[in-house]
């Protein structure tokens, strides 16, 4: 343990911790760009900035970690200062149409510009001018949009390593990209959009089908219906409709999801989707009630029971539906129908 | 202006360039020569080159693109036969080397980092080349032309048409 | 294989052979016991990390040998333990010459406490600052006293695996290290089992390609590692955890020459010269409007006086002294009226510049120092990584205002804006570059705010430098030939045939073709 | 899984075989590659498909498909021959040693080389980074199991895992990863014609007695048929009446021809599904389900953990939730008994399921849901199996010979094919064919074919071909490829229109009955 002061209260905190894990654990909130506990250190942002009293310079909180005896300052005016003038730098080389981006609501940058009252970039000069690129189906990138905080390249190199993008130029004339500019769509990118779920501001964007503020959703904790890894993710829902997916953060799948994962969700609201009994008439399907359909089921598993025997009927459960559904459905066979004839494609 | 690499008319000076990956693919950190020797042997950086790069290396394409753009000296247009670099050192900028960067420039059409379209000459602007007490400078290839007035510039230029 | 027996033979060989040379060439004498190069250039100056520059043929281990090389190397090895070494570089208070002065001996023992199976020493040869060539000089002129530098760190910390990490724009120094290297390795003080010891040390030389960033340790180690020279976080001391992150100790070239001299001669004798706090000499690289430029090598604490005029023979084409600048695009101009300061690190902090790699550019009367600032910022956002947002948006920007001052647009407030910018750059950046760049800025306006004000109210430029603050003007020499008028693509120039025309100032787009087509010499810009 | 997801981080040795994990279990494979690049964590592959992973790999070894057994022999022959084998924890924990060494003794580098057609120094090094490495997991999935040998590939796996003593640790451990959100899932809850919940076996008289108590109903003591058998009976006539619950054996199922044969030979089909899939058109009645946003309920994924999902929206148009469906159906039938909530259902599952016993929805409200076992209230979860001792007590050897796959090239039929999963789409489409960005990435189905192969047939890529097998036949495009050995084609068995199932052999293994997905006989024609 080591003793320190943060804004003039003394601390008794575990070593081998940063300055920002320490007021995070003690609820003092320091606003971070580039920060990501599952990633390195960067440092870049510069918006955790704190004032360590015999340090020349500000310091990251993100990358410094506590020693004995530091006497820390997480708000005063030199720090707010810095903050606001690199809030407004940020601002100065950001396209402020909060109007109408979908980020707006969720957008940290805008967060921040309020918290600190940065009504707008100052400085008047050179602003970033790409076009946005549209080739990966799952999601879009505008890069005049995007703050350099490198979490996507970060999380596509350290986590998903898939490396797709990476940083191309330097100084002010850095960006986000893809090799030769090939764009995501021709890339290495395999959609999983773990960068996307990462970009504090709208320079990475899902294309949604539906227009929706954060504010209007609520977030439904879930455990995704692909493949067997189970991942945990929140369905955002806006009324009847789910119009979006995001990672779990806290889980074992530690905030990845793969592309039918993040963005595999738009079958739920399919038009395709069977809504109401069916049963077939002269070839023909028509609709019908559950009542019509539960009586036909109910006369021909009665029939087939009576003249061949329960063993004459089978049922096939699925990989896909839950736990009770599957307890549900051999329970059926077995203590309502009479035979053990059930199975399902678990070998498939 | 676009600048095509054909891969099969340079077959084999890409295999040479393979067997300089091969011999030096253990050496850690070894992306920088690499991409060193790529731009000495090829002129310039092409495309299909840095794929070969990683693929033999294993190392994503991302990145190797990421390093060929960070450092000035990459370039993925070639070279022209003359290389003319103007140093915008201290000493030389005030010494008027703007002015003689820009004479350059009138001669040849072209702008600095641009190469003719003969393939002839290309301009790089370059940092301090440590030749300070020569001021303004410009390496022209191998050849050191120091204390330069704008008026020498074309008869200079001249000489390596 | 090498032996201390074996390295006195080869000096005693060598040495009468030098003298020969050296008698035919006739520009060198002997002064203290040393030989030093001839003349009044040289006569203040006292070279320790020079030494051998311009004396000895640089292709030559022989003569390197002849004065004394590798005979520190040789002679630690066996009667010094590795903590001596660090002990000594301790003493000798030796500071890092690369810019921050940073004192050698404790990186060093930081790197020797901290134990790995691995480590590494790094020669930082990316000289970058424009207007500094001391490094190409020592690497082109004594290679091998590097390279003995390295050797007596590596032993000092346990590291058998160096790199010199060089500019390509340096292809000379290149090829000389590399000279050097393959002929140290033959000679036996390189290499495996130095002086038949079991220390073995290599060094494997490592081009950059471009980047000054790289001139900072942690970007210079990723560039090593084959990345973008983007500078480390830094939650590690490179001592422990550097290059690949093993104990990894960076040393410049300046730094690592002096170091063979002082296991020679002995740390005291080594803090006999300079200043107490800044022991030993400096290098710079003295240029610009100086009459004799050229590399200085003076003791620590000398006076800018003394090395502009005494030496340098002061401004050149009879114009007045105005500012020197020291410490590249991370430091300052300093007026002439500071020129008593001593130079040494402490100082030259104090004034708002700093002791940088030792480029020293002196600057008269016609140089404008707001333009000045602005190419050093120019160079900063140019040489920018774009990690960090301060560096990579604020220079940006700090440019573009002095971009909007020297054009003639300037407002009154831009100069707070700079100097409130100044302080988010200079204590919110990643690494040195974002935090020094405001430097030529700041130390401007603080010495020369009225040429910004000059720029700012009266939109003229007092040097007569910046383009966009002068006007076109027609003298009384004009003969009325009416060439510029009729060359004048916006027709704003006036007058009759045979008489003297004149340009409405208000509509010339100072194209210059007037000045250009004038037979006599009558258009001016003023 | 016997181990967790998140050990892999930590292993020393990752061996993975017949899976293709950066495509199939994404999520996985990203942690894996987080292993490599983090931890230093050495990789086998063998696959025969070069997949993303292999080159990653320290060795990658392109087996023949269909060769596992002799493979898994071959590493285990290294091993012993280096002295590799945990000779302690074969000593405690195991029985049958004698005869494993008996019988991979034949299966020399050499002889296995030339079986799987890889190099025999590449199978010593494999073997000698899994056999030195302090704690190694195998991961594998289809690859392995797909085979008529598949019970055999199994065992081998576990027998090698035994040999090295890497069973009960962590970061070790025998990884099946399973394709399906919860096949785990739905195999303990006993969607198994031999099985009650928690693997209880239906003809043992002592869980029969327990079945019928908790559920007052008389319960069949005879073991039901696989889904291979019930078709097999339908087309018999044996089978007349089945309901299918979220399945599309149309597409899924081997000789999708005997499948359709089948079905129509039954007198009423009922399927539930929430699309109209390609069973559907056969179905008498179909009925709409509620898909996974739609209801509450609980997955078990591949390390067994048992997480909630969670009702986001109400259920689209009139469709109900699975288990309402059948629990109406059941009590119209006259079973009588009514949930009002899967909870209820979780809590009847945890009174009869020894593996569930403590899990119930207060539980696992904690994000990291439980895993099973978990036979108590209190009880933790399990991270890793056998960490006390081994499931049946001491582990078993079960050795076993390689032997070649039912249907292997001929004159006739001269390629070897395969199938498998691929990224973009899941199982047979029914939900990602109606997502447009997946449809976009891959609209359709396609082979993949070597380069020689191609060349000599005139193919190009994107060229249309037939393949025909004994038992149907199907037009693809045909896509050119270098990751697959000459004379081995590979395709993913997602779309309905070119469904790879019709060529697929039926053959099962004869213990867990799965058919041979992984190696079928095929001839190949370009189509002008």
């Amino acid at each position: 343990m080591v003793k320190l002061t943060i804004n003039g209260i003394d601390y008794e905190v575990e070593r081998d911790k940063t300055v920002l894990q320490v007021c995070n654990d003690i609820g003092i909130d320091i606003p971070t760009l580039c920060h990501d506990e599952r990633l390195e250190p960067y440092a870049a942002c510069r918006m955790c900035l704190v004032e360590i009293e015999g340090a020349k310079n500000l310091q990251t909180s993100c990358s410094t970690k506590v020693r004995e005896g530091m006497v820390v300052h997480t708000h005063n005016d030199k720090v707010m200062d810095a903050r606001r003038d690199v809030l407004d730098l940020l601002l100065s080389n950001h396209p402020i149409d909060c109007l109408t981006c979908e980020k707006s609501g969720q957008c940290k940058l805008q967060d921040y510009a309020y918290e600190y009252g940065v009504r707008e970039g100052t400085y008047v000069g050179e602003m970033r001018n790409k076009p946005i690129d549209d080739s990966n189906h799952f999601y879009t990138y505008d890069p005049d949009k995007c703050i350099l905080c490198g979490l996507c390249v970060r999380v596509c190199d350290e986590l998903q390593n898939t490396n797709a993008i990476g940083f191309e130029d330097r100084g002010f004339g850095t960006i986000v990209a893809t090799p030769f500019d090939q764009g995501l769509g021709n890339s290495a990118c395999v959609s999983c959009g773990n960068c996307v779920s990462v970009c504090p501001v709208g320079a990475l964007m899902p294309k949604y089908d539906t227009k929706f503020r954060l504010w209007e959703t609520k977030k439904v904790r879930t455990t995704c219906s692909y493949c067997g890894v189970g991942c945990q993710m929140d369905l955002l829902v806006k009324g009847d409709k789910v119009v979006g997916v995001e990672p779990a953060f806290d889980t074992f799948n530690n905030g990845l999801l793969c592309v039918k994962g993040k963005f595999g969700y738009k079958f739920i609201n399919h038009g395709d989707r069977l809504k109401t009994p069916l049963i077939k008439k002269d070839g023909e399907f028509v609709e019908a009630s559950w009542d019509e359909a539960y009586k036909l089921i109910i006369s021909k598993i009665e029939d087939t029971k009576a003249k061949y025997g329960a063993d004459a009927l089978a049922g096939l459960s699925s990989a896909r539906c839950t736990n009770e559904e599957n307890y549900m459905f051999q329970k059926f066979m077995r203590a309502a129908i009479g035979t053990n004839n059930v199975d399902h494609c678990a070998r498939l | 202006m676009e600048f095509k690499f054909d891969m099969e008319k340079n077959k084999d000076k890409v295999e040479e360039f393979r067997v300089f990956i091969d011999e030096n693919r253990d050496r850690p950190g070894v992306l920088m020569p690499v991409l060193q020797e790529a731009q000495g042997k090829f002129g310039f950086l092409p495309e299909p080159v840095l794929e070969l790069i990683s693929q033999d290396l294993r190392i994503p394409l991302a990145d190797i693109y990421g390093v060929a753009t960070f450092y000035s000296q990459f370039t993925f247009i070639p070279k022209g036969e003359h290389n003319i670099s103007v140093c915008l050192g201290t000493a030389c900028y005030v010494k008027g080397a703007e002015k003689v960067l820009a004479e350059i420039e009138k001669v040849l059409g072209i702008k600095s980092g641009g190469t003719t379209p003969d393939l002839k000459f290309s301009i790089t602007p370059t940092r301090c080349i440590g030749a300070c007490g020569l001021a303004p400078v410009v390496n022209i290839d191998d050849d050191i032309h120091g204390k330069l007035k704008v008026e020498d510039i074309k008869g200079i230029i001249d000489k390596y048409r | 294989m090498m032996s201390q027996e074996k390295l006195r033979e080869i000096k005693e060989n060598a040495r009468p052979l030098l003298d020969e040379r050296l008698k035919v060439e006739d520009k060198t004498e002997v002064r203290d016991g040393n030989i030093v190069l001839k003349g009044d250039y040289y006569k203040k100056q006292v070279r320790i990390a020079l030494r051998n520059c311009e004396i000895i043929l640089p292709e030559s281990i022989e003569e390197y040998i002849a004065l004394d090389g590798y005979s520190a190397l040789g002679k630690m090895l066996f009667e010094m333990t590795p903590e001596d070494v660090v002990n000594t570089m301790i003493e000798s208070n030796l500071r890092g010459r690369g810019g921050a002065g940073f004192p050698a001996g404790r990186k060093w023992l930081e790197a020797f406490k901290y134990d790995a199976d691995q480590k590494y020493i790094i020669c930082n040869a990316d000289e970058g600052d424009p207007g500094a060539y001391m490094d190409r000089s020592i690497l082109e002129g004594d290679p091998h006293s590097v390279l003995e530098g390295m050797a007596i760190a590596g032993y000092a910390i346990g590291a058998n695996q160096g790199f010199i990490y060089v500019r390509a724009e340096y292809p000379l120094a290149v090829k000389r290290l590399q000279a050097a290297i393959k002929q140290a390795k033959e000679y036996g003080v390189l290499g495996n089992n130095i002086f038949g010891t079991d220390f073995s040390f290599d060094i494997e030389l490592r081009l950059g390609a471009g980047a000054f960033v790289c001139g900072e340790g942690t970007a210079l180690m990723e560039s090593i590692e084959g990345k973008r020279g983007m500078p480390r976080v830094k939650i590690h001391r490179t001592a422990h955890r550097g290059l690949w992150q093993k104990p990894t100790v960076i040393n410049n070239v300046e730094t690592l020459a002096n170091i063979p001299v002082i296991f020679q001669r002995g740390a005291k004798w080594f803090r006999g010269i300079g200043t107490e706090k800044s022991p030993g000499t400096k290098v710079f690289a003295l240029v610009g409007k100086v009459k004799e430029s050229g590399l200085v090598e003076v003791p620590m604490g000398t006076s800018l006086r003394e090395i502009v005029f005494d030496i340098g023979g002061g401004v050149a084409d009879g114009k007045a002294a105005k500012a020197v600048q020291t410490g590249g695009p991370s430091g300052g101009c300093i007026p002439v009226e500071l020129f008593d300061t001593p130079v040494d690190f402490e100082s030259l902090a104090k004034i708002g510049s700093i002791m940088g790699s030792g480029g020293m550019v002196v600057m008269d009367e016609t140089d404008c120092m707001v333009d000045i600032a602005r190419f050093f910022l120019e160079f900063s956002v140019d040489e920018s990584c774009g990690k960090c947002v301060p560096c990579r948006e604020g220079t940006k920007r700090m440019l573009e205002l002095l971009e909007k001052i020297t054009g003639g647009n300037g407002e009154e407030e831009d100069i707070a804006r700079m100097e409130s910018l100044a302080v988010t750059i200079s204590t919110g950046s990643l690494c040195g570059l974002g935090q020094t760049a405001p430097n030529p800025v700041t130390s401007t306006l603080h010495y020369f705010r009225d040429e910004y004000e000059a720029h700012i109210r009266d939109k003229t430029c007092p040097a007569g430098h910046c383009q966009a603050l002068l006007e076109y003007y027609i003298t009384e020499d004009c003969i009325g030939c009416t060439k510029c008028a009729r060359s004048c693509p916006v027709s704003c120039i006036s007058g009759k045939v045979k008489e003297r025309h004149v340009i409405d100032t208000d509509a010339c787009i100072k194209c210059g073709n007037c000045m250009e087509v004038c037979p006599v010499g009558a258009v001016i810009l003023r | 899984m016997t181990n967790t997801i998140e050990e892999i981080l930590h292993t020393d040795a990752i061996f993975i075989i017949g899976s293709n994990t950066t495509e199939n279990h994404p999520v996985i494979g990203a942690t894996m590659k987080q292993a490599l690049r983090n931890n230093g964590t050495k990789l086998v592959v063998a696959d025969p498909r070069r997949i993303e992973l292999a080159d990653y790999a320290d060795v990658y070894l392109q087996i023949k498909p269909g060769t596992n057994i002799a493979l898994l022999n071959g590493i285990m022959n290294v091993i012993i021959e280096k002295g590799l084998q945990d000779r302690e924890f074969i000593e405690k924990n195991t029985e049958n040693y004698e005869e494993l060494e008996e019988i991979v003794k034949d299966y020399t580098p050499e002889k296995v080389a030339e079986i799987c057609d890889v190099k025999a120094e590449d199978i010593i090094k494999a073997a000698t980074i899994y056999g030195e490495a302090d704690k190694a997991g195998i991961f594998y999935a289809m690859g392995i199991t797909q085979h008529t040998t598949g019970t055999d590939g199994v065992m081998s796996i576990s027998n090698l895992a035994l040999l090295t003593g890497n069973l009960g640790k962590e970061s070790a451990g025998v990884n099946p990863l399973r394709g399906q959100n919860n096949v785990q899932g739905s195999s303990d809850m006993a969607a198994l014609p031999s099985d009650y919940p928690g693997y209880q076996k239906v003809f043992k008289e002592e869980v029969a007695e327990k079945f019928e108590k908790a559920w007052e109903v008389n319960l069949s003591r005879k073991v039901g048929l696989t889904v291979a058998e019930m078709l097999d009976a339908a087309e018999k006539g044996d089978i007349r009446t089945m309901y299918i619950m979220g399945e599309n054996p149309m597409v899924s199922d081997p000789d999708i021809n005997h499948v359709k044969k089948a079905l129509e030979s039954l007198d009423f089909l009922v399927v539930q599904d929430i699309f109209f899939s390609e069973t559907c058109e056969l179905a008498d009645v179909i009925l709409p389900a509620a898909s996974f946003a739609e209801k509450d309920g609980t997955f078990t994924n591949t390390e067994r953990r048992v997480q909630r999902v969670r009702k986001a929206i109400e259920p689209v148009g009139k469709s109900k939730p699975d288990w309402q469906i059948i629990m109406e159906v059941m009590n119209l039938l006259g079973y009588d008994k009514k949930y009002s909530h899967p909870s209820e259902i979780m809590d009847e599952i945890a009174s009869l399921t020894p593996q569930y016993g403590g899990i119930d929805y207060v539980r696992l409200e904690d994000k990291d849901g439980l895993q099973w076992p978990c036979p108590t209230k209190d009880h933790p979860g399990t991270k890793y199996l056998h960490g006390t001792a081994i499931a049946r007590g001491k582990g078993l050897f079960v050795p076993a010979k390689y032997k070649e796959s039912a249907e292997l090239p001929d004159r006739e039929y001269p390629y070897i094919f395969t199938t498998g999963r691929i990224l973009y789409h899941y199982h047979t489409r029914t939900m990602t064919g109606r997502v447009e960005g997946l449809n976009k990435q891959v609209p359709e189905a396609y082979v993949e074919i070597d380069e020689v192969t191609a060349n000599k047939l005139d193919i190009k890529d994107g060229d249309k071909v037939r393949l025909t097998s004994r038992r149907g036949s199907i037009e693809v495009g045909a896509k050119i490829t270098d990751i697959i050995s000459e004379g081995v084609l590979f395709m993913p068995f997602h779309f309905a229109e070119a469904a790879a199932n019709y060529l697929t052999n039926p053959a099962l293994d004869p213990i867990a009955k799965i058919p041979e997905f992984k190696v079928a006989a095929v001839k190949l024609e370009k189509i002008d």
